[in-house]
C-alpha cells in the first residue's frame, strides 16, 4: 500500500507487473480495520483491471492466469447464465473436492433432479436452463458495458511471449 | 455514526419477497435453496417469488477481475429491472458475494448519481429494461434470523444432544461480504454478527466464540479457481480449523454458500493430505447452511433437503440431535432408485448399516 | 499598577463549573485574588478523572497526593464549593451571567470558566478488541485502578501473567469511529503503565503496539527509551487488528508488524487499550467536539460568549500540568476581561 | 512441493510471538542494554558501506532466531563503525553486530 500511494508511475507499472497484486484474496477484512477509511482490497482491484486493460499482467505468472479465469469462469457465465455449473466443475481437475462432488458430478440429472424437477429445464427452480433470450440479454450487456473489450485484450495480450519466461504457465 | 455491535439490527422485510439463488449454493448445497422457499412459503406462510429469467450476478468473475465494475452494476440493475417487472420491492439474496456485491452497488450508487444513471443508460441499451432499487434488500440469513422463534416454535427437533441434553456446540460462520464491508448491513455488525448466533440459540444450541471466528474461510476467488493457488484457499480453512479444534465442535453453520463449501470440502483434502481431522472423537466436523439448519430443526427428512451432497458425513449429527434417517434413502434419484454411491464413502455406509 | 484600576476583586463573582485540576487551579488562582468562587462539580467530590489514577506520568507522582495539593489551594473561604451540582446552562444577565444549576434560584457572576474536562473513549465501539465481550481485555483506565487496588488483581488463575499488550491509538485517529485527532497523553500513558507492569511482573513479557510514538512532554522521551532500555518494554509499530479469546481465556492478537512487514500473532493474559479522550458533556457545548476559542493561540475566550473562558481538557487533550495552567491563564483572561470593561 | 491435488500447502509467513526463540536477542541485549532503545529511524542503514546487513539489524531488536537465521548480510559486515557514529540513541552498533554473529555461531550455526 505504501509503494501505491507514493510511488510514482515507474513504480504502479513494475507492481502491475509482478505477482503480488494478484495474491489478495478479495475477502475485504481489510475494510472494516483501516483507521483512515481506506480499502486497500478495492485498490488492488483497480491495479489489476488497470494491469489487465494495459496488458501488464503478462509479465508475472500470476497475472498471466487471468486467462484461464476468463476462459473458464467468464465462458461459464455467458454459455449457462452461472458462474459454476456441474457439467464444468471436472472433478479430474478439482481432485479437492472429493468423492461425493465426483457422484454428484457423474450423477448430475439424476441427483440435482431428486431436488428440483426443473433440473435444466426451462421455468424457475434448481440450476433451471438459462432461456436463450436472457443468455442474450447478458451477451449484450457485456458488450455494451465494455467486458467483451477487456476479454479481447486478454487473448491478444496473452498470446505474446515474454522471452518463453512464461511458458509453463501458458 | 459510532455503533456497536448491539446496535446494528437492519431493517427486515415482513413478506412479499423476491428471491435470486446462488450459483455456488445452486451447485453445491442442491436441496438448500428449495428449502428456504419451502420454510418460507409452508412453514412461516410468506409469499416468495423467483424469476425463471433471473441469471447468476457475475459476482465470481467480478471478484475475480475478468468482470468489470460497470459490467456487473448492469447485470444486478437487469435483476432489479426484473423485480421491479414482477411488481416485488423486497429483496433476498441467497449468495453472500452476491450480497455483498448488491450492498456495494447500491452504495456506489448512493454516492455518484452519475454512476447511476451510466447503468441506467446501459442497461436501456442492452436490453430495453428500466429498474428501481429494492425498498429492503436482505440476505437470506436474515430472513431466517427474524423468524427464528416462530421456527423454534415448530421445531421437531433441537440442537440438544438428545441422549446427554447438553446443548449442541456450535460454529458459526459468517461470509466476509455479508458485513464486513457494510456493518450496518449486517445484523450485528462486522466484528459480532448475530444473524447465526441468533439462530443457534432460539433453537438450543450454544455457539463456539474461537479466535479464528472472524478469519475468512480462504475461497480468494481466483486463488481456488487456479489449481496452483488452491494452498492459499486451504491455508485459511485450516487456520480456522486448528483453531476451533480444541472446543470440539459439533457442528459449523454458515450463511455463505462458498464458506460451507470449503470448510467441509477441505477436512477432506486436509485428512486426505496429512491425515489432519478437527472435530471431536477424531471425526471430521460436520457443516451446514442456514436453510438445511433450520430445515433440520423443522423435521425435514435429511435426504431429501440434500445433506448427502456434502462431503462430510452428517450421520453423527443426526444421531447426536436424534433425527432418524433411513441410509438405504440416502444415495437415490426422485423415484427412489439408488444411483451408486460415492467411491469412499460406500464402505462406511456398508459397515454402519449391518 | 495604578491603584485605582485595582478595582475588580472582592466585588466580583466568578462561577467555576468543574473541579477537576483545570477548575480546582482557577478557582484557587481567583480566591487569591479575592474574588468570591462559585465552583460547582457535579460529582460528589472534587478531582474529576484525577481520581481514577493511579501514579502520574513522567515522575510518577501519586495521583492521590497531587490530588491533596490541589485541594488545599482552594480551601479558602472565599471559594464556595457546590458539590454534587450540575449546571444546565448560562446566560447572559445583566453584564454578566446567570449559572443555571440543579438546584434552586441561579447565580449571577461577572465571568464564568468551563472546566468540564472531557470522556474517555467509549472501547466498545472498537469492536474489533471485544472490549466489554472478553474479561482480559480491560481499558488504560481500569488498569490504573487495578494498581490502586493492588498486585493481586493482575494475576491470571493465581499466577503472574506470562504476557501484557498494550494498544496505543483506541479511539484516536481513527476514521472508523469517527476521531480524527491524537488524544496526545495515551502515548506516555501506555509507556507508563508498562514499566509500572515491568515492575510488578519484571519476567513477563510486556508489548506496546503503536502506529506512531508521539512522547511530547517535558521527561516523556526520556521515560519512553527507559522503558525500552531498562525495563525491556518491546515497542512494535503496527496496530492491532484483531483481537479474540482463547480456550485458556487468554486473548490472541493479530497485528502486522510493519517495520519487519511480517504480520504477527501472540497471546497474552491482558491486552490493555490505551483509550483516548473524547469531548465532554457541558452546558456550553453546542456539538459534539472539544469547545472552539476566539484567539486560540493567545487565550481561550468562548466565541461569542464575552466573559467565559475554558480550561482545561474541554477545550482538547490536556496533560495535568498543561491542565492547571490553563485554569490559571483563564482567571487571568477574567481579570483582564472585567478591568477592560470598568 | 505439490501434493496429489496439485498444489503446495505453504507455511504461514506469521511470527508468533509466543513460540519465539529469543536467546540471542536476550544475551545481547543483556550485554548491550542501549540497544533495547532502538528506534528503527534506518540511520544506521543509509550510511552503510555495505548496503543491507546492518539495516536489517535495525530492526532486530524484535527478530527470533529463526528470523536472524535468515540475514544473510550480517557477516560481510566491515566492522568499519560508521553506522555507531549516527544512531541518534547511541548505541554501540559495532558492538552489538559482533555480539549477534558470536551468539549466532553459539545458538543458531548459520552466520
Amino acid at each position: 500500500m505504501n509503494l501505491v500511494s507514493e510511488g510514482d508511475d515507474e513504480t504502479l507499472i513494475r507492481i502491475m507487473s509482478e505477482d503480488t497484486i494478484w495474491y489478495c484474496g478479495q475477502c475485504m477484512s481489510c475494510k472494516p480495520r483501516c483507521p483512515r477509511g481506506n480499502i486497500p482490497g478495492v485498490v488492488i482491484q483497480i491495479l489489476r483491471m488497470i494491469s489487465q486493460k494495459n496488458g501488464y499482467f503478462i509479465h508475472s505468472a500470476m497475472g498471466r492466469q487471468q486467462l484461464a479465469v476468463k476462459r473458464s469462469i467468464g465462458h461459464n457465465i455467458l454459455e449457462t447464465g452461472y458462474c459454476i455449473h456441474p457439467t464444468r466443475v471436472n472433478p479430474d481437475l478439482h481432485p479437492e473436492q472429493g468423492p461425493v462432488w465426483e457422484w454428484m458430478s457423474d450423477n448430475a440429472p439424476e441427483v440435482y433432479g431428486r431436488f428440483d424437477k426443473n433440473y435444466d429445464a426451462s421455468g424457475p427452480g434448481l440450476l433451471r436452463r438459462i432461456s436463450p433470450e436472457s443468455l442474450e440479454e447478458l451477451d449484450r450487456i457485456f458488450e455494451v458495458t465494455g467486458c467483451k473489450n477487456l476479454w479481447e485484450t486478454l487473448e491478444t495480450e496473452s498470446e505474446k511471449q515474454i522471452d518463453g519466461k512464461f511458458a509453463k504457465y501458458d | 455514526m459510532t455503533k456497536y455491535w448491539k446496535d446494528y439490527q437492519k431493517e427486515i422485510a415482513e413478506d412479499e419477497f423476491f428471491y435470486v439463488r446462488s450459483c455456488i449454493r445452486q451447485n453445491f448445497f442442491p436441496g438448500a435453496e428449495n428449502l428456504f422457499i419451502d420454510i418460507l412459503r409452508n412453514k412461516l406462510g410468506k409469499a416468495i417469488f423467483e424469476d425463471a429469467d433471473h441469471t447468476t450476478c457475475t459476482g465470481i468473475g467480478y471478484h475475480s477481475d475478468i468482470v468489470p465494475l460497470e459490467t456487473i452494476m448492469t447485470v444486478v440493475a437487469r435483476q432489479f429491472a426484473l423485480m421491479k417487472e414482477r411488481g416485488y420491492k423486497n429483496m433476498i439474496v441467497s449468495c453472500v458475494t452476491s450480497f455483498g456485491i448488491y450492498s456495494e452497488i447500491l452504495d456506489l450508487w448512493k454516492h455518484d448519481p452519475a454512476l447511476k444513471s451510466k447503468i441506467e443508460g446501459y442497461l436501456k441499451e442492452a436490453t430495453g429494461r428500466t429498474f428501481e432499487e429494492p425498498g429492503n434488500m436482505v440476505h437470506a440469513s436474515d430472513i431466517l434470523y427474524k423468524f427464528r422463534q416462530e421456527i423454534a416454535a415448530q421445531a421437531r427437533y433441537r440442537l440438544v444432544n438428545h441422549e446427554t441434553g447438553q446443548p449442541l456446540k456450535v460454529v458459526d460462520h459468517i461470509g466476509c461480504h455479508y458485513a464486513k464491508t457494510f456493518p450496518e448491513r449486517g445484523v450485528g455488525g462486522a466484528e459480532f454478527p448475530q444473524v447465526l448466533t441468533g439462530l443457534i440459540r432460539a433453537w438450543g444450541g450454544e455457539t463456539v466464540d474461537y479466535p479464528e471466528r472472524r478469519h475468512c474461510c480462504g475461497f480468494g476467488f481466483r486463488q481456488y479457481i487456479l489449481q496452483p493457488s488452491r494452498g492459499y484457499s486451504i491455508s485459511h480453512s485450516r487456520t480456522k480449523l486448528e483453531s476451533m479444534k480444541p472446543y470440539e465442535p459439533d457442528l459449523i453453520v454458515a450463511n455463505c454458500p462458498g464458506c460451507s463449501m470449503f470448510l467441509d470440502r477441505w477436512q477432506y483434502t486436509l485428512e486426505e493430505t496429512d491425515g489432519s481431522v478437527y472435530g471431536p472423537a477424531n471425526e471430521k466436523i460436520p457443516v451446514l447452511t442456514h436453510e438445511e439448519l433450520a430445515g433440520l430443526v423443522l423435521g425435514y427428512d435429511p435426504w431429501e433437503i440434500g445433506l448427502q451432497t456434502h462431503q462430510v458425513p452428517v450421520e453423527g449429527l443426526l444421531e447426536k440431535m436424534g433425527i432418524p434417517y433411513d441410509p438405504e434413502k440416502k444415495y437415490t434419484d426422485r423415484s427412489g432408485r439408488v444411483i451408486g454411491h460415492p467411491e469412499k464413502i460406500h464402505n462406511s455406509i456398508c459397515h454402519e448399516s449391518r | 499598577m495604578n491603584p485605582d484600576k485595582q478595582s475588580v476583586g472582592k466585588r466580583n463573582t466568578v462561577a467555576v463549573i468543574g473541579a477537576g485540576p483545570a477548575g480546582l487551579s482557577a478557582a484557587s488562582a481567583l480566591a487569591a485574588l479575592d474574588f468570591e468562587v462559585h465552583l460547582f462539580e457535579k460529582e460528589s467530590r472534587e478531582g474529576g478523572k484525577l481520581n481514577q489514577y493511579h501514579q502520574l506520568f513522567p515522575a510518577r507522582e501519586s495521583a492521590s497526593e497531587v490530588m491533596g495539593e490541589l485541594l488545599i489551594s482552594v480551601d479558602k473561604e472565599n471559594i464556595i464549593r457546590h458539590l454534587g451540582l450540575g449546571v444546565n446552562s448560562i446566560k447572559p444577565s445583566d453584564g454578566g451571567w446567570a449559572v443555571h444549576h440543579g438546584d434552586g434560584e441561579p447565580i449571577r457572576s461577572d465571568a464564568v470558566i468551563v472546566a468540564t474536562g472531557f470522556d474517555f473513549f467509549d472501547a466498545r465501539l472498537k469492536e474489533e478488541f471485544g472490549y466489554g465481550i472478553y474479561s482480559r481485555v480491560i481499558t488504560s483506565v481500569d488498569l490504573e485502578k487495578k494498581l490502586n487496588e493492588g498486585r493481586e488483581t493482575l494475576l491470571h488463575k493465581g499466577t503472574d501473567p506470562a504476557a501484557i499488550a498494550f494498544v496505543h491509538c483506541v479511539g484516536s485517529r481513527d476514521e472508523q469511529v469517527g476521531v480524527s485527532y491524537c488524544s496526545r497523553l495515551c502515548c506516555i500513558t501506555g509507556i507508563k503503565q508498562a514499566i509500572e507492569m515491568k515492575e510488578l511482573f519484571p519476567e513477563t513479557k510486556v508489548y506496546n503496539f503503536y502506529i506512531d510514538m508521539r512522547a511530547f512532554g517535558t521527561g516523556y522521551e526520556e521515560l519512553y527509551r527507559k522503558a525500552q532500555e531498562q525495563y525491556g518494554v518491546r515497542f512494535i509499530r503496527g496496530r492491532v487488528s484483531e483481537a479474540s479469546e482463547d480456550a485458556e481465556c487468554r486473548i490472541r492478537l493479530k497485528a502486522e508488524d510493519t517495520l519487519m512487514s511480517r504480520p504477527l500473532k501472540v497471546s497474552v493474559d491482558w491486552l490493555v487499550l490505551l483509550v483516548g479522550m473524547r469531548p465532554g458533556c457541558s452546558p456550553v457545548q453546542t456539538d459534539q467536539s472539544f469547545l472552539g476559542s476566539d484567539n486560540p493561540l493567545t487565550g481561550n475566550a468562548l466565541p461569542g460568549m464575552p466573559g467565559v473562558y475554558s480550561a482545561g481538557c474541554c477545550s482538547g487533550p490536556m496533560s495535568i500540568p498543561e491542565s492547571v495552567a490553563s485554569g490559571r491563564s483563564a482567571a487571568f483572561q477574567v481579570i483582564d476581561h472585567l478591568n477592560s470593561k470598568q | 512441493m505439490k501434493n496429489r491435488f496439485g498444489f503446495e500447502i505453504q507455511d504461514n509467513r506469521q511470527i508468533d510471538l509466543d513460540l519465539a526463540d529469543d536467546r540471542v536477542n536476550d544475551e545481547v541485549s543483556a550485554i548491550i542494554r542501549a540497544w533495547r532503545s532502538c528506534l528503527k529511524c534506518g540511520n544506521c542503514a543509509a550510511v552503510c558501506p555495505e548496503g543491507e546487513g546492518v539495516y536489517k539489524l535495525d530492526l532486530s531488536a524484535f527478530l527470533d532466531l529463526s528470523a536472524f537465521q535468515k540475514l544473510t548480510g550480517l557477516d560481510k559486515c566491515y566492522l568499519c563503525g560508521k553506522c555507531q557514529l549516527v544512531c541518534p540513541r547511541g548505541i554501540p552498533t559495532r558492538f552489538v553486530i559482533m555480539q549477534v554473529i558470536n551468539y549466532m555461531k553459539e545458538y543458531g550455526k548459520a552466520v
